[in-house]
């Protein structure tokens, strides 16, 4: 029987089994996808510094470094229910039931959807399917594709399809309405563009980002901004233009697009069908908590992290002892912030299993450090509140269950 | 529901319309939604449109995001057939 | 759609075999450690089911196992994420089919 | 804001809603109050059984009878789609011995004017040829059915407020008002209090609580039951299937025992198949006392899915995709409470537990002609709350 059992093999997973491991634990890792490194997989950009962020290569040294460890890595996995009994967690999936005294979840996160007439041809995905099938299986997607939804994910998955040589002919906002919210909104979205200003290096340097920091500035760029759009390495992003309808019989043939004002209103009789045979849809990330909420975890709302998330403290415990939780489940932030949440979840496992009384709180205090310092540093900003979204849960914890982290059950 | 509709539940094909139906019948909860239009009901559980469902309804009644109470996960999370909840698959 | 054998940052794809499946009754070609959802997509399929009650066609959409718009039939066991299952030499794969729904017939009835 | 009605029903499921149309029917001005929302408590935790085939041949089977029969008409009345359907039910006989009492069990329904026959083993595998092999036999019940069990309360809901009863959702009741006669005076809401003589406890497992505000003992105790859903796929069995098994554990007491795994008796499991609307099945039941508790037992789960494979092989391969669980009010003899009490103004409409959906429409019209001091359609003296008085019950 292993000490530990962490469901999801993503970069939070990993870095959390090698962290109990390095102490001696004995820790299985179960994943639902056929190779470990989860949304590591598909991700490959540019950072600041001019170097190219690999994630499958930093999968690889993960996964080697689970095999140097002897970590028990077992993917296809499904786990479909997390109970305890007196003593143990229960975990059950679909290749039957196993126990562990420490339960790290690593769930990551799930995709928001924007619903768009026709979503459910085939050939319509979600971004992250294209990512994963581009960089992960190495199949193309399509011959020409639309992106539906202007974000930091979207911008940063373009450039990979552009360099996996498909044509993408344009990104477009989705329809404004109260299911898309500021993603059909042309100022919301140059406003949340901002923090991807380095991402997208050709257009917005040309508007300079500071200079776009105040709002009657973006709404006179917005006026005039083209309505063919600014080209992103080849790809014209339309901010005023939006999705209305995804046509074709059995599968996709086009998108009919129309124009909008600077506050997301159609303007009528203006639309146009544009040819395509993909479509991506990128509504952004959302925590996936499901497995938390049937073990029972105590939940908090932070729209700053995401929404519904589970309560956890700074060393990444839940109020339900031995169950602890790391990464995009916590928080919607990018792969070295999930690593470094990993690290801290498997030093304070060790912490509490009483392996290693020596250095460990010294270690565990700085691995909570560190998570802030790559905070400091991210390239990417996926939710500018983040900060004061953690600010909010520690004080939360800090209020409910003392500095230390009493556990209720 | 007709083609034009906006599906927001794929896996059981309820439209916006018929969400915003079951919120004038008196639906104030994602699972009074879901027990009246059967959005969330299918094999994906409402992964793909449970956060929709809850936009709709805090424009609908004018309820804020926090007090809109999300639906409940209840065990199996992910599908599981029978023989192997049952512990009888392999025989 | 073709296979991208060649990536500038990724690099060259490594030899891989080929095999060979079956779906819906005709052969198609694979690669060793290729999901069944990457094959039929480099064999330009995209329609892995119709919907079981209206009968519209479905295929990928989350690609990452939590959508369950993928699902088909694999050696008679159904319902397998066609997105998170790897393609076995000689798999017989069907897709997901529209059902008769019997009570709904006996209510109009 | 106060209010005022001829009655108050307190409790939104199929019981309330159902007392609610009925006395709406007869143009009283009725206001319903509900704590949460519609079928928010066991009516959206349960199966839609309407049945007839659990019941002991006499007073049981006849109440059930009355109320079954008045489910055809009710669509139509309300004009309300609650997928109802009358494919009759197949009780599964897996022994000799079991034969032996069904055969007996089977005579003594037909006495009654039930349409209930035998099916000896070539019968009941043609009537359902997915069945286990090893089954021996069935006892049909012709007239049994069932129906969306949430669409009925919502549909009895829909139908009392096109005859004007007014449906308070979200509304808690904090109190009860006595007059100085000790006679119901008025209901006391934290929306506000509406007067009125007369107030019917419909609120099912929290009905103790209504009638401790009216300091009477109501002997209900909630009874979990745990359901697992599976997804849509091919038709397994057409119509409400349930194995013979429990009811003679249930009847026959401790000079039977079923021979399966020790777990199946601890969880009280039973195995129950209804399809459903949505083309897919719901597969029951358990029974155990765990207090308010909701939350799945993966080892309930477990013990549900093996006793649903051993009837129907075919579904080893079938996924379960959502399970659930609900309370039963329960009973100290089995019987629900539809009654007047002490306390004048004051009924109870509850403690049908397993058979709320299917009682329902008759405790609505019995309450109704209670209330309106008409003669009831069948005695309700096995039905009253002063059954309980004598003996010193512990609720």
């Amino acid at each position: 029987m292993s000490d530990v059992i962490v469901i999801g093999a993503g970069p939070a997973g990993l870095a959390g089994a090698i962290a109990c491991a390095e102490f001696g634990l004995k820790v299985t890792v179960l994943d639902e996808f056929f190779r470990p490194g989860g949304r590591l997989l598909g991700q490959l950009y540019e950072e600041p510094s001019g170097n190219w962020w690999n994630g499958i290569k930093e999968a690889e040294r993960l996964q080697q470094k689970t095999k140097d460890l002897a970590i028990d890595v077992r993917c296809g996995v499904s786990v479909f229910n997390l109970e305890k009994d007196e003593l143990l967690w229960n975990v059950h999936t679909n290749a039957g039931s196993m126990k562990a005294s420490y339960v790290l979840v690593a769930t990551g996160s799930a995709e928001y959807p924007i619903p768009v007439p026709g979503w459910t041809l085939p050939g319509v995905m979600s971004i992250g399917a294209a990512q994963v099938m581009t960089n992960v299986h190495r199949v193309q997607v399509g011959k020409k594709g639309i992106i539906i939804g202007a974000n930091i994910l979207a911008f940063a998955i373009l450039t990979e399809l552009q360099l996996a040589g498909i044509q993408v002919d344009r990104i477009v906002l989705p329809e404004k309405s109260p299911i898309s919210q500021e993603a059909g909104e042309p100022e919301e979205v140059l406003k949340s563009l901002l923090s991807a200003a380095h991402l997208a290096p050709s257009l917005l340097l040309r508007f300079g980002s500071v200079f776009m920091k105040n709002g009657l500035l973006r709404k006179i760029a917005l006026n005039f901004y083209p309505k063919g759009g600014m080209k992103i390495s080849g790809t014209p992003l339309q901010l005023r233009k939006a999705a209305m309808e995804i046509v074709g019989k059995k599968q996709v043939e086009g998108v009919r697009v129309v124009d909008i004002t600077p506050n997301g209103a159609t303007v009528p009789g203006s639309d146009k069908i544009y040819e395509a045979d993909f479509v991506c849809i990128a509504g952004g990330l959302y925590p996936l908590t499901e497995i938390t909420a049937v073990a029972g975890c105590p939940f908090q709302f932070v729209p700053e992290l995401g929404g519904h998330i589970p309560v956890h403290s700074e060393w990444m415990e839940t109020p339900l002892q031995g169950l602890f939780v790391a990464g995009n489940i916590t928080g919607i932030e990018g792969g070295k912030i999930a690593m470094a949440q990993g690290t801290v979840a498997g030093l304070a496992i060790v912490k509490r299993s009483g392996k290693e009384a020596g250095s460990i709180d010294r270690l565990l205090q700085k691995s909570v450090d560190y998570v802030r310092d790559v905070r400091q540093h991210a390239p990417i900003q996926f939710n500018p509140g983040v900060d004061e979204g953690r600010q909010t849960m520690k004080e939360l914890w800090v209020s409910k269950y003392g500095k230390e982290g009493k556990v209720i059950s | 529901m007709n083609d034009k509709d906006l599906l927001v539940c794929r896996c059981e094909e309820i439209s916006d319309e018929e969400i915003r139906e079951a919120i004038r019948q008196g639906a104030r909860t994602i699972t009074g939604i879901k027990r009246r239009t059967r959005a969330g009901m299918g094999l994906c559980q409402g992964r793909t449109c449970q956060r929709l469902v809850a936009r709709i309804l805090a424009e609908e009644t004018g309820m804020k995001p926090e007090d809109i109470d999300p639906g409940t996960d209840r065990p199996p999370v992910k599908p599981v057939s029978f023989g192997v909840l049952g512990g009888v698959a392999n025989d | 759609m073709t296979r991208l054998l060649d990536h500038p940052i990724l690099g060259k794809l490594p030899e891989r075999k080929a095999i060979s499946f079956q779906f819906d009754g005709k052969n198609y070609e694979a690669y060793e450690n290729e999901t069944i959802a990457a094959a039929l997509l480099a064999n330009g399929v995209r329609t892995l089911r119709l919907h079981e009650e209206s009968g519209k066609p479905r295929g990928i959409y989350c690609n990452i196992g939590h959508c369950m718009e993928c699902r088909v039939t694999v050696n008679g066991q159904p319902n397998v994420r066609a997105c998170l299952t790897i393609v076995q030499q000689g798999m017989v794969v069907e897709s997901g089919k529209q059902l008769p729904n019997a009570i709904k017939r006996m209510e109009e009835g | 804001m106060t209010r005022s009605a001829d009655v108050v029903i307190i409790g939104g499921g199929a019981i309330g809603t159902a007392v609610t149309y009925y006395l709406a029917k007869r143009n009283l001005k009725v206001i319903m109050v509900e704590k949460g929302d519609i079928a928010q408590g066991t009516s959206s935790k349960c199966d839609g059984n309407v049945l007839i085939h659990d019941k002991l041949p006499g007073y049981d089977a006849s109440l059930a009878k009355l109320s079954q029969d008045m489910f055809p008409g009710l669509t139509k009345e309300i004009d309300y789609d609650m997928h109802w359907t009358r494919k009759g039910s197949l009780l599964l006989i897996e022994s000799q011995q079991e034969m032996e009492v069904a055969k007996e069990f089977c005579r003594k329904q037909q006495e009654q004017g039930l349409p209930v026959r035998i099916m000896d083993q070539y019968e009941v595998h043609e009537d359902e040829p997915k069945l286990a092999k090893d089954i021996i036999g069935g006892l049909e019940t012709q007239c049994d059915g069932s129906l969306d069990p949430m669409a009925l309360a919502y549909g009895l809901t829909h139908g009392a407020q096109k005859l004007g009863a007014e449906i308070l959702t979200y509304t808690s009741v904090t109190g009860i008002g006595l007059n100085s006669d000790g006679s119901v005076g008025k209901v006391i809401t934290d929306k506000g209090e509406i007067l009125t003589k007369n107030v019917v406890n419909a609120a099912g497992i929290w009905a103790p609580e209504i009638g401790a505000m009216v300091n009477l003992k109501i002997p209900i105790k909630p009874r979990q039951g745990q359901i697992l859903v599976a997804e849509r796929t091919f038709p397994v069995a057409r119509r409400k299937v349930v194995e013979f098994g429990y009811l003679m554990a249930k009847f026959e007491g401790d000079n039977y025992q079923r021979s399966v795994p020790p777990e199946m008796v601890e969880y009280g499991i039973a195995f129950v198949f209804e399809p459903t609307h949505a083309n897919n099945f719901l597969i029951g039941s358990s029974r155990r006392f765990v207090g308010m508790d909701i939350t799945c037992h993966n080892g309930v789960l477990k013990a549900l899915a093996q006793r649903a494979v051993r009837f129907f092989p075919v579904m080893k391969d079938i996924n379960v995709i959502r399970s659930y669980a609900g309370l039963r009010p329960y009973t100290p003899d089995h019987m629900p409470i539809v009654s007047d009490s002490e306390v004048p103004g004051f009924y109870v409409a509850a403690g049908h537990e397993g058979d709320g959906i299917g009682l329902s429409l008759i405790t609505g019209k019995l309450m109704t002609q209670i209330i309106c001091g008409e003669q009831t359609e069948i005695t309700i003296d096995p039905l009253r709350l002063s059954r309980f008085a004598d003996e010193n019950v512990s609720a």
